[in-house]
């Protein structure tokens, strides 16, 4: 309700940059995965130098720490920042620094993952991506004829708020498909090689009947292969994954690993910019639905398996087929059908 | 002529000539205190404020006192850890446990706030004496027991916070509000100031009365005068800049007010002169009577427990508290604060200040980052160049002081 | 030589009684059985050969080490000294042979350390450093400040710190181990006469030295040391340096009487 | 009589009932050298199969000895600076450094492996005789240097990676063969354990024979017999209970070999003895006439070099280089694992083998705990427990060597 | 006493020679406008008051620390000494007075430190330990083993180890700051016969000692230092003990003669 007056009534006392260009900060929550510096920061750079030629982009990256991004939003706030585009460390915590931008009639766009009292939400939600995660495992068993046997949970940090969210969401598909969740796992600092001891010491636990591997991103997933191949595990159980690091594609290809998710990054980068610019100037961005009655624009996330590869990656250019297919993945491509054109 | 000044061997200086002699013949024997420090820490802002305009802007001067704040009241404690040759590495994990016992109680449980103000320092208290019975019991290496403390008691954070794992603090509390909207008003940070300067001149002069009266040299008058003047100039422009935006922040000025406590209670009390003696020398500390034991207890329980009080304000400052608070680089953040300040790893050297002048030093490098729209990358390598420049300033002056003999 | 009737017994009696005191490190059985008792107003000297036990001694008393076997009574009661502290309050004060200061406080820091003055809860500095200002000129200290680290004083200046240290407390034992190594001529001459001030005032003293002609000066009685064991205990005014020196190095023919002869015979056609 | 047992305070003892004799006294006395890690390690394996019955099993303890090999490696160079008395935190990104550099090299540039492995240890090489340089140049404090070296070259590690972030290693290549499927035939391994025990015997004996010329005690025969023989049955029950399942690594077996070597590097050379004076008393070293500078700027470039091996081999072990290789707690179990081994934090005391058997402990309790499913926040306070448990029993006898006077 | 006619000349001339050497650390002068020279086949002594510079001229000379001015000249060519590595190349050999030993390494590695006995790169530890059980016995030092750290041993055993430390080379000229201060009557003897016999080599020996009896017996010449300057040079056959203290302590009516009138008087009527 108050979004409206809010966006309204900003467009022309905010900043230093009012008269002029319009300045958009875009606040980013890491930098150890490889999406918000490869294809996040790029790609909406792109997209608001195509809404707007002359805004004018401030940028930080907060290192997985909700402190340090809090500093970087005093400092985009300093600087004269018209918009707020919000990927938050801890969606919870970023309330105090909507509050701030709001003390200052700066709007802020949650980018990712939802803030609440934000002007618009542009997301894949990280619930959706835990379900469709599971769901492809599930999928990928049933059609190779299993219903039942045991299956291993790797999910993200502990200290990861997000981590929670692709948990419980993949928890909500896996607790009623009929398999077993024999052990689970909060990987410190998502790190690969705690993920890779675990599962080492899992094969020595749960010995026989292991059918399926949830990993909740591409890291984990690299680390249970890796422990998998080591102890001669034989053929390899579907692992999932997140993120479509290219490590992971080409796993995908090789056929260690059953699948990532993709987020059509470029499509949320594009509306993030849009609404920026527009709540910019004082208007309403565009959006399809409402969240807690903030605008939303909820995108949906696609499993990328080797059979999909093509239509996703590699038709959104994020990959090119060389990138994917060197010399080590030659022959693995050109079984997949993964050829340049 | 005074006692201390009878040796024939003593160089002559009296008067304010005197006075600018000694400090150049201190400067050039790289005596320096933390001159070297405030040399870097202007470096960096000069540098920083040509690269973007807006660093030393007001607004951005009082985004950098709050965010110095909770960094600097843990490297308080590091300090004095540091001083008696030990380590913390635990004060991350703490200070996140404790805001989130306070989290957990006032907003989940509903306590009043003042009880879970209590409730949340006193448990860095306890941490601490758990620390120093271990240490001083079975002598485990602090690095051995605070390793463990860092682990323990993020298990014990992520505990406390249960499945939801992240909550927000009310934003009209009393706590929220004192860490993010109490500032002084113009009139009464003016008043402070005076009073400071006041009560500078004040002490000063009873010592130089004291130590005529016991026959010893003392401090010519107007040295004295230009020294309170020169403070004086400082803390006027410090406040009148702060003021331009929202003014001198309550939080900033308690972390100030607990510098001058504990550098008070290291300098000038019988404890703290002990926790200086066991750093120095422990064995030697023992032969003089000192109650070593009660020392590394009392030493390990101030750590952790302005360990609790800057989670707490770290909390109040972000509004939540979550999985991740107090993880991170608070640890490395708070330690290094210290060393940067100028306090020795290795026991015995060290001043309050420096976790004042560290957090500065530290938290000006990541503010004036911030600025800067920079590569992950990038802003690590030259966070890292930065912090190498501040600190072999610093470095190169003790370096000379060592050429000069005083070890 | 001069016989003198007895002992001097100016105080009521022994302060200080060890039976038996036994000390092992390692394989190294640095104390034996060790009987010691010394009276109010008297100087004993504990002599012997290095390494032979004195400092492990003085130190087992002041409560830096627990000795593995014997007792000690001390003013007539049965003490068990756990820490240096607790040998304090007992009213032992020592100088140690490693002075054991605190190089990275200054000098007056380090004069008071355990017993600063203090003034309304605040170290009382002012004070702290007129004192010590005296107390250095009475033992004809030369040290150009009082407000520079030890680490930086001579090593005569260090030992000098730490012998002002052991008069500031009220102690009713002093010992002093080598405390005139490292000094210069007449600040020697000012510990022997405050040796004999303390001998006055009533307290014990045991005094350790390898300089004989001092020990002969001031001492009452001489306790001898060798390799960790008793070897005799000689009243001055009854004894030659030699036979100490004897008892010292377990021979009557040593190094010692080898050299002086040596020198003698080389002077004596020089001369 | 010996020379050296000629004092008559010299407690006799001979033959075997002497030497045990000797060793009771030792035990009472505190003075146990790794018996109290060895011990902690025992009842960390007992306690964790109990919990889980498959911890001591074969494959696991296979696992084990694949999953210590990294962190040893790193750790071996950080008990090199600690001996120093100096410390290194920037470990775990100098690992992960290399281990980028390395990748994108052999896999992205297709560079010859061996020249990859060149290039990637030379960096380590190159960044440690930088940090030698900075301090003793500067004077800069290590800690210092190396939190900005833990800040740079984990910036660093991220340019070189570059967009993609994350890549594979070719799984069939020779790196990643050696690091994951290459084991020792059980029969080359039965022969390594013989090897092994006769080097020691014969090293033994002609130490005893050079000693009895000399004039000097020597140790009874039927001592070195026993030794050899406790040697044997040790070597020979591990081997047989890893050779249940894959057997001897050869990647483990690399560290074991760089512990040995460290080892005498630091024991039987004159640089280790320099290193090891330089850490007890760096002035008198000096005094000595040692050249200080070349014992730092060799022993960081060490530590270093040592770290890019441990990065290169976790990269092969993962088969894969991320942004997150060597972060996380890398740099912290590293210097942990040192610590625990017994090396002192201070500088001139500790062993090569304090590496090896602080990776042990710290890599058996994260092993045992994968097994048994633990929240994570019970997992964190386990491990907390299980450390200063292990750590005390450690300390409790050093204790009681203080307490008999051998500081 | 006996004049003879000038001061020893035994060796070919000086073999070091200090010019207008000063030292100051913060506000404190420590050495100003020291001259001094040493030639070869003698035994200088060096002494003065506590801190009246000697130790530091000592460490000047040894590469310790670097004068902020004056010239050095060693063996006829003037050197610029950056470091104690660069003294001990040119033949000098110091004895520190803080004796600057390892505490965390045995009596064998810090006798042998830096210069280290080897067998194919490995160090030759038998070797080695059996040369030190040779050296110390030589000083008659009572050390019961050597492969304790030297942390352990008691003060005189210390110096004995700095000592025996300082003959492993083979320098020119051998520095011995306060060689005896901790060393028992047999040792002390041992050490004096030790300069005997260095000075019978040729060897110039520079010895720093409060005991003016030691320094009557062995020195050929006495240098005094006073408060950090000159204070006069005396050959040691041409005069009295007490024109030595007075040049010490700067007085004649000094603490020491006091002491020693005062001691007379008392024992006059006693006798
Ligand atoms: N902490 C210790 N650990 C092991 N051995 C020790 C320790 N302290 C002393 N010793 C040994 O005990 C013996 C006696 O030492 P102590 O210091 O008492 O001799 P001392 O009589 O004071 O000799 P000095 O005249 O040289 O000072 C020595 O052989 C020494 O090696
Ligand atoms: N590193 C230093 N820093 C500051 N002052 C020093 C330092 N070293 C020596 N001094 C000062 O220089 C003066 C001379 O000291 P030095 O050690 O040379 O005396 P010394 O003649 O050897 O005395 P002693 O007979 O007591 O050993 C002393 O006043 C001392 O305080
Ligand atoms: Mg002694
Ligand atoms: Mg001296």
């Amino acid at each position: 309700v108050s979004l409206v007056a809010c966006g309204s009534d900003n467009g022309g006392d905010s900043g230093s940059g009012s008269g002029g260009a319009k300045k958009i900060a875009l606040l980013l929550p890491e930098s150890k995965t490889t999406r918000y510096e490869a294809l996040d920061r790029p790609l909406f750079t792109e997209a608001l130098k195509a809404a707007c030629a002359d805004c004018q982009l401030i940028y930080s990256n907060a290192d997985q720490d909700a402190a340090k991004q809090q500093t970087q939003a005093e400092a985009a706030l300093t600087q004269g920042a018209n918009v707020l585009v919000l990927d938050p460390v801890d969606g919870k915590a970023a309330a105090a620094v909507v509050s701030s931008a709001k003390a200052q009639n700066v709007p802020v766009v949650a980018y990712d993952r939802f803030i609440e009292n934000a002007n618009y939400y542009v997301s894949f939600e990280n619930e959706a991506v835990g379900k469709l995660q599971a769901q492809t495992l599930v999928d990928d068993l049933k059609a190779a004829g299993k219903t039942s046997g045991n299956l291993a949970m790797i999910n993200g940090a502990p200290t990861d708020p997000n981590a929670a969210d692709f948990k419980k969401g993949a928890h909500s598909v896996l607790d009623s498909s009929g398999f077993k969740i024999a052990a689970e796992f909060d990987t410190p600092d998502w790190s690969p090689d705690k993920a890779q001891a675990w599962m080492e010491g899992q094969l020595s636990a749960i010995k026989n009947g292991l059918v399926g591997v949830y990993a909740a991103n591409d890291g984990t997933a690299g680390g249970a292969i890796a422990a998998l191949k080591g102890g001669g595990v034989t053929p390899l159980p579907p692992v999932t994954g997140q993120d479509s690091e290219l490590a992971a594609i080409q796993r995908i290809v090789a056929g260690d690993q059953a699948m990532t998710i993709y987020k059509a990054v470029k499509p949320q980068a594009e509306a993030a910019a849009k609404g920026a610019v527009a709540l910019a100037n004082g208007g309403k961005p565009e959006s399809t639905t409402e969240k807690s009655g903030v605008p939303s624009t909820i995108l949906d996330p696609v499993a990328v398996t080797k059979a999909n590869i093509k239509d996703t990656v590699v038709k959104d250019n994020i990959y090119k087929v060389s990138d994917i297919c060197t010399a080590a993945f030659a022959a693995a491509c050109t079984a997949a059908g993964l050829t340049a054109n | 002529m005074p006692a201390d000044l009878q040796d024939e061997r003593l160089i002559a200086s009296s008067g304010v000539s005197g006075a600018v002699s000694a400090f150049t013949a201190r400067l050039r024997s790289g005596d320096l205190g933390s001159v070297p420090v405030v040399i870097g820490l202007i470096i960096i802002w000069a540098v920083f404020q040509i690269a973007n305009g807006s660093f030393l802007s007001s607004r951005n001067l009082v985004n950098l006192t709050l965010q110095t704040t909770s960094v600097g009241v843990i490297a308080l404690g590091i300090v004095l850890v540091l001083l008696l040759g030990e380590i913390d590495l635990s004060v991350g994990s703490v200070s996140g446990l404790s805001g989130a016992v306070l989290g957990v109680t006032f907003v989940n449980k509903g306590w009043p706030l003042v009880l879970s103000l209590v409730v949340g320092i006193a448990l860095g208290l306890v941490i601490g004496l758990f620390y120093g019975a271990l240490y001083t019991r079975f002598g485990v290496p602090s690095f051995v027991i605070t390793l463990a403390g860092l682990l323990g008691f993020l298990g014990l954070q992520l505990l406390v916070l249960g499945k939801e794992g992240s909550l927000n603090l009310p934003y009209d509390s009393a706590l929220v509000g004192f860490a993010t909207r109490s500032f002084l008003s113009p009139a009464i940070a003016y008043a402070l100031v005076a009073v400071v300067v006041a009560a500078y001149v004040l002490t000063r002069l009873r010592t130089r009365g004291a130590r005529a009266a016991a026959g010893l040299s003392t401090a010519p008058t107007s040295m004295i005068v230009i020294k309170a003047a020169a403070m004086a100039v400082v803390l006027l422009v410090a406040v009148l800049i702060l003021n331009g935006d929202r003014g001198v922040s309550s939080m900033f000025l308690l972390f100030l007010a607990l510098v001058v406590a504990t550098d008070l209670a290291v300098r000038r009390t019988r404890w703290g002169r002990s926790v200086v003696a066991v750093g120095g020398n422990v064995e030697a500390a023992r032969r003089a009577g000192i109650n070593v034991r009660m020392i590394y207890l009392s030493v390990f329980a101030a750590c952790s427990t302005f360990a609790a009080v800057g989670g707490i304000l770290a909390a109040a400052r972000l509004v939540a508290v979550n999985q991740s608070s107090g993880g991170g680089d608070t640890n490395l953040n708070a330690i290094a604060a210290a060393v940067i300040g100028g306090t020795s790893l290795f026991g015995g050297r060290g001043s309050a200040y420096s976790a004042l002048l560290g957090a500065l030093v530290i938290m000006s490098i990541s503010n004036g980052l911030a600025l800067l729209s920079l590569d992950s990358s990038v802003r690590y390598m030259v966070t890292a160049g930065v912090l190498l420049i501040a600190v072999t300033i610093d470095s190169l002056s003790r370096r000379s002081r060592q050429a000069h003999g005083r070890a | 030589m001069t016989v003198t009737p007895a002992p001097p017994d100016v105080g009521a009696g022994t302060v200080l009684t060890l039976q038996g005191i036994s000390k092992r490190f390692g394989a190294v059985q640095a104390l034996k059985n060790i009987e010691l008792d010394v009276r109010a107003g008297e100087v004993l000297a504990l002599v012997g050969d290095n390494g032979a036990g004195k400092s492990t001694l003085v130190k087992t008393i002041a409560g830096v080490y627990t000795a593995d076997d014997g007792t000690m009574v001390f003013d007539g009661r049965e003490v068990r000294v756990g820490s240096p502290a607790e040998a304090q309050q007992l009213g032992i004060a020592t100088v140690f042979q490693d002075l054991a200061l605190c190089d990275n406080l200054d000098v007056v820091a380090n004069l008071y350390l355990g017993r600063e003055l203090r003034h309304g809860g605040v170290l009382d500095e002012v004070e702290m450093e007129r004192q010590s200002w005296e107390l250095l000129r009475q033992l004809s200290a030369k040290i150009p400040s009082v407000r520079i680290p030890v680490a930086s004083l001579s090593g005569g200046q260090r030992q000098t710190v730490a012998i002002a240290r052991s008069l500031l407390g009220k102690p009713k034992v002093v010992m002093l181990d080598e405390p005139t190594a490292a000094l210069g001529v007449a600040q020697t001459a000012e510990v022997l006469n405050l040796v004999e001030r303390l001998r006055e005032r009533g307290l014990a003293v045991i005094l350790i030295s390898h300089n004989m002609a001092d020990v002969m000066a001031v001492a009452d009685r001489v306790a001898v040391l060798r390799l960790g064991r008793n070897n005799g205990v000689f009243v001055v005014s009854e004894t030659r340096t030699q036979d100490i020196i004897a008892a010292i190095t377990g021979a009557t023919d040593n190094a010692v009487s080898e050299r002086a002869a040596r020198r003698s015979r080389e002077e004596g056609p020089a001369s």
